[in-house]
């Protein structure tokens, strides 16, 4: 089994109407250790991202991710915005022209994701950002793929590693971003980006099985 | 939620159009992207001078486009980075041939967003420097590797950068005024309320009817400290302790003193603040030669204040005084 | 009661040290009685200019008082006139030999206090005219016989008045033009929130979080109307019909539009209200030729806005233009 | 029985001290009708007026009741200000080498001060201000007066007409001062100037008991 072009797309419609659920959760999370914009933000380049989705219909997975990740850059702004930019920009470099993601190839576009917010947001493991999430999914997707499951199995797995990931960052102190300017009153509060992180690699999982 | 507002949806745009109307003979206001630019860019010759930033900070930065200050604003939504595109197509209306200056707060998110815009521009063959103002002596423990944020010397150093830009200074000098604008200035806030984004529907944060925050930034984000309220004299000097500790401001230094209202507070607490400061500098052996006194960075209608202190010298008052026509600034014209 | 404040008891005396530590290139303070002078004052040959009122609704009148605006404002207590020997002493210090007039909110205190310092200072030789400003709308029956309340007329009086006499026009000139303003100009004002006098410690009204008050004045009282909030359209129709309807204004008329906040509104919502105001009246073929922006006259913290527009002619609009130096209006100079 | 010099005394003190007892009070009915201050008002005029006092112990009832009215004109401000300043000023004009008043020096000495009141404020009865608890009072003084009753009596029955006259303000509707922008919402508070003329005249019967 592969990721094929309609399940990506499929992928994106399900991620906004997650965002849709879950925009003043993510709100809220980040009225306590931020600025309360963050399921705003989400929401307005997804929403984004939806009206986009029509004019790469016919195109190849490099350039609906590289049609994401541009429109995220310049409808979301703040934080999120160049972060989950980048990533799917990222993303989408090793993707061009491709009509298909095998699971080694949606490693491969994890990884080059992960890459560019790291480069761009310099934030380190344990920071409490969206990094806390995603990087335990790579992992957690790599040994399943090492041990040999199946595409679905490798992304609910993935899925999972990025909620423990997302809920293990409710007792660290944040060291980038907004809340770090909170200093010890950071602790205690589940991270905003995260939380969003986790929502996008659980629509991946929603978008395959449906 | 209490706001003169239609829909939260339309809080910023429709506030822009309100910009555009009033002030048709200083800026022009563009649409998606948003920006405002001084009716008369690009000047030629001239180093531009961009900033920008989430909105609910009004009059910063929209109000300080014109003569002898910004060249451009872009305003993001609601306590929101505007967008690399935003900062794009602003940096190409402003350039007069001799450079663009982005004067980005420290925040990750402006940060982020404005280098995206500077490598772009770039690309696009436009010389463009950046200076980064972190001011916020309330953030100050390394470890908390995002920096200081900046806040009320942001003001200070656009009219005193717009002030160089106008009287022809390239854009090594525009930069170099800026940094030392930013090496010389610290700053502090507090709030009594919290703001609530509109958006979000709610106040940021719940606060008590005998509590205060202290170090707070200007996105209604909940500050360092909570406390109970104080008076006037001892918040004042919660505030500039730090901030003359820092730099550090020494007996016989000559600063300007930037009393700013949040936005929720009225002026006659700002006077009353800024007595406070007055004497308790008078006391270190501090003298404001120069001053600025009202709301010009706030958070939506947070109640609140801040300090911010500037070293000055003769070059950086001079520019201070040089004339400046904008919405929110103006004298000598 | 929060609020940026020592003692209630001294919040307009520590206000007033603030103002005179900023201001002293503008303005003196005098203390006991209380009052505010031009540094220059009195200037001679020319009309000198008095307003005056309670405090709490700063800017006005203290920061107002400067080059093309005032000579000189009476501070009363927060919300209380001022009383006579304060407009005396005041009177008396800018009297260059061409009169003095008298500016004045009608409220029954101001009124008589100003009277009875009028008839002090005309016993002592000094000639004294005195207008009345009586704008707001929102007072409409005649059987309420205090009349209209004297509002944000009140600060383009001052402005255009202080142009006249800083030309050197007698004291019937501008008192004639003071009288031209009153008779061309309505307000009409509305809250979203109370606020809260020092010295009483709590809000002067209790209003839901759902809940405005519309045809408010300037002391905190209640309006003529409570209702459920509304959207800033609908609002600003609610104030500015009335207004219109009042004068009338009438298509084809050039009006300045002063959109004030009451002194908890942040910018970017009078920005909003001025879109609104600005797309009504030109749907009424009414035009803005000049306009007014910001917290001007307030009351202390509250939320809210008011609406004055102003018909204008050659003559209003050439004083409105002059130059102006003040610690608030400064302009063309 | 006459109204000496010393009765005049402490009839202020005992007024200063009723204000400020009632101060909260004053300024809550102010709240509902008005701008909050009538009690700070009529509390900084009469501690201003008590710290004159000692200036005058040894002067005529003239004098004293003169510099009652020219303290309260240049400390209270607002409309009370110039209202019981007047009041006191052209009560005083009738007294002055007068060393103790008679209950007929008292009636023309109120009568004097309320014209002075009208004179200023140009009220009506009924416009529920201060003269709707004044004039009752001086009108059950003077019938006090023509039935023979003593000073004291005459005194009570006034400050008992005035204590009626305050409470009748409560159903008007204000035609005079800052209470007349509310129209119709004047209705059903009590007015806070009449309150306060009510404490004058309770005062004053106190002082005569002491
Ligand atoms: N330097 C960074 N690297 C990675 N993620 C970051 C960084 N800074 C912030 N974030 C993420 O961004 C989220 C906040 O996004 P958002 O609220 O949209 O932007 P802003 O903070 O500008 O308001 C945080 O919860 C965090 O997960
Ligand atoms: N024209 C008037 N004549 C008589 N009394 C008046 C008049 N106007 C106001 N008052 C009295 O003054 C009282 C208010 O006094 P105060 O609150 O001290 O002044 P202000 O209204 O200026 O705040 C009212 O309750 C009323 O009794
Ligand atoms: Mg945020
Ligand atoms: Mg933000
Ligand atoms: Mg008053
Ligand atoms: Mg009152």
């Amino acid at each position: 089994m592969t990721l094929s072009r309609d399940v990506l797309i499929r992928w994106m419609q399900l991620f906004a109407q997650s965002i849709e659920a879950n925009k003043d959760y993510l709100t809220d999370l980040d009225s306590a250790i931020g600025d309360a914009d963050h399921g705003a933000n989400m929401h307005r380049g997804m929403q984004a991202v939806l009206s986009k989705l029509p004019t790469v219909a016919e195109s190849d997975i490099g350039s609906i991710l590289k049609t994401v990740g541009m429109t995220l850059v310049s409808t979301v702004g703040g934080a999120s915005g160049p972060l989950y930019g980048t990533f799917f920009i990222q993303m989408a470099s090793g993707a061009s022209n491709k009509m298909e993601l095998t699971l080694e190839d949606y490693i491969n576009a994890l990884q080059a994701g992960i890459n560019g917010i790291v480069m761009r947001g310099k934030a380190h493991l344990q920071d409490k950002t969206m990094l806390d999430a995603l990087q335990p999914a790579l992992d957690a997707l790599k040994q399943a793929a090492e041990s040999g499951a199946s595409l679905q199995d490798a992304l609910e797995q993935s899925a999972a590693a990025a909620a423990a990931g997302r809920d293990a960052t409710t007792p660290l102190l944040a060291r980038k971003g907004r809340a770090s300017y909170l200093g010890d009153r950071s602790i205690g509060h589940q991270d905003p980006g995260a939380t969003s992180s986790h929502l996008l690699l659980q629509s991946l999982v929603d978008a395959v099985k449906a | 939620m209490k706001k003169l507002i239609n829909h939260p949806e339309n809080v910023v745009t429709e506030a822009l159009q309100g910009m555009e109307s009033a002030h048709a003979d200083l800026i022009k206001v563009h649409y998606n992207p948003n920006y405002i630019v001084r009716a008369d860019a690009p000047v030629s010759g001239k180093v531009g001078l961009l900033s920008g930033g989430g909105s609910g900070h009004e009059p910063m930065h929209g109000g300080f486009v014109g003569y002898g200050m910004l060249d451009a604003a872009c305003p993001g939504a609601v306590f929101t980075s505007p967008t690399p595109d935003q900062m794009l197509e602003a940096t190409k209306a402003i350039n007069g041939g001799a450079g663009v200056l982005h004067i980005v707060k420290n925040y990750t998110g402006d940060v982020m967003n404005f280098e995206m815009a500077a490598d772009l521009a770039r690309s696009e063959g436009i010389e463009v420097e950046a200076v980064v103002i972190d001011d916020d002596v309330a953030v100050q423990d390394s470890l908390y590797t995002a920096g200081r944020r900046g806040v009320g010397l942001t003001v200070l150093a656009e009219k005193i950068c717009g002030a160089a830009a106008e009287a022809k200074h390239s854009l090594q000098e525009v930069t170099e005024v800026c940094r030392k604008v930013n090496s010389q200035g610290r700053s502090m806030g507090m709030a009594l309320t919290s703001c609530t984004v509109p958006h979000a529907g709610k106040p940021t944060f719940e606060i008590g009817e005998d509590e205060m925050e202290i170090g707070i930034g200007i996105h209604g984000e909940p500050g360092r400290q909570r406390m109970k309220i104080k008076t006037a004299a001892e918040i004042v000097e919660m505030l500039v302790k730090p901030i003359v500790e820092d730099l550090p401001f020494k007996s016989g230094d000559e600063v300007l003193a930037f009393v700013n209202g949040m936005g929720g507070t009225p002026l006659i607490e700002l006077y009353l603040v800024y007595n406070e400061v007055q004497k308790l500098l008078s006391a270190h052996g501090i003298k404001i030669t120069r001053h600025l006194i009202g709301s010009y960075i706030t958070s939506l209608e947070m109640a609140g204040t801040s300090v911010t202190l500037l070293k000055l010298d003769d070059q950086l008052t001079k520019l201070w005084d040089a004339p400046v026509k904008t919405p929110a600034l103006r004298w000598g014209m």
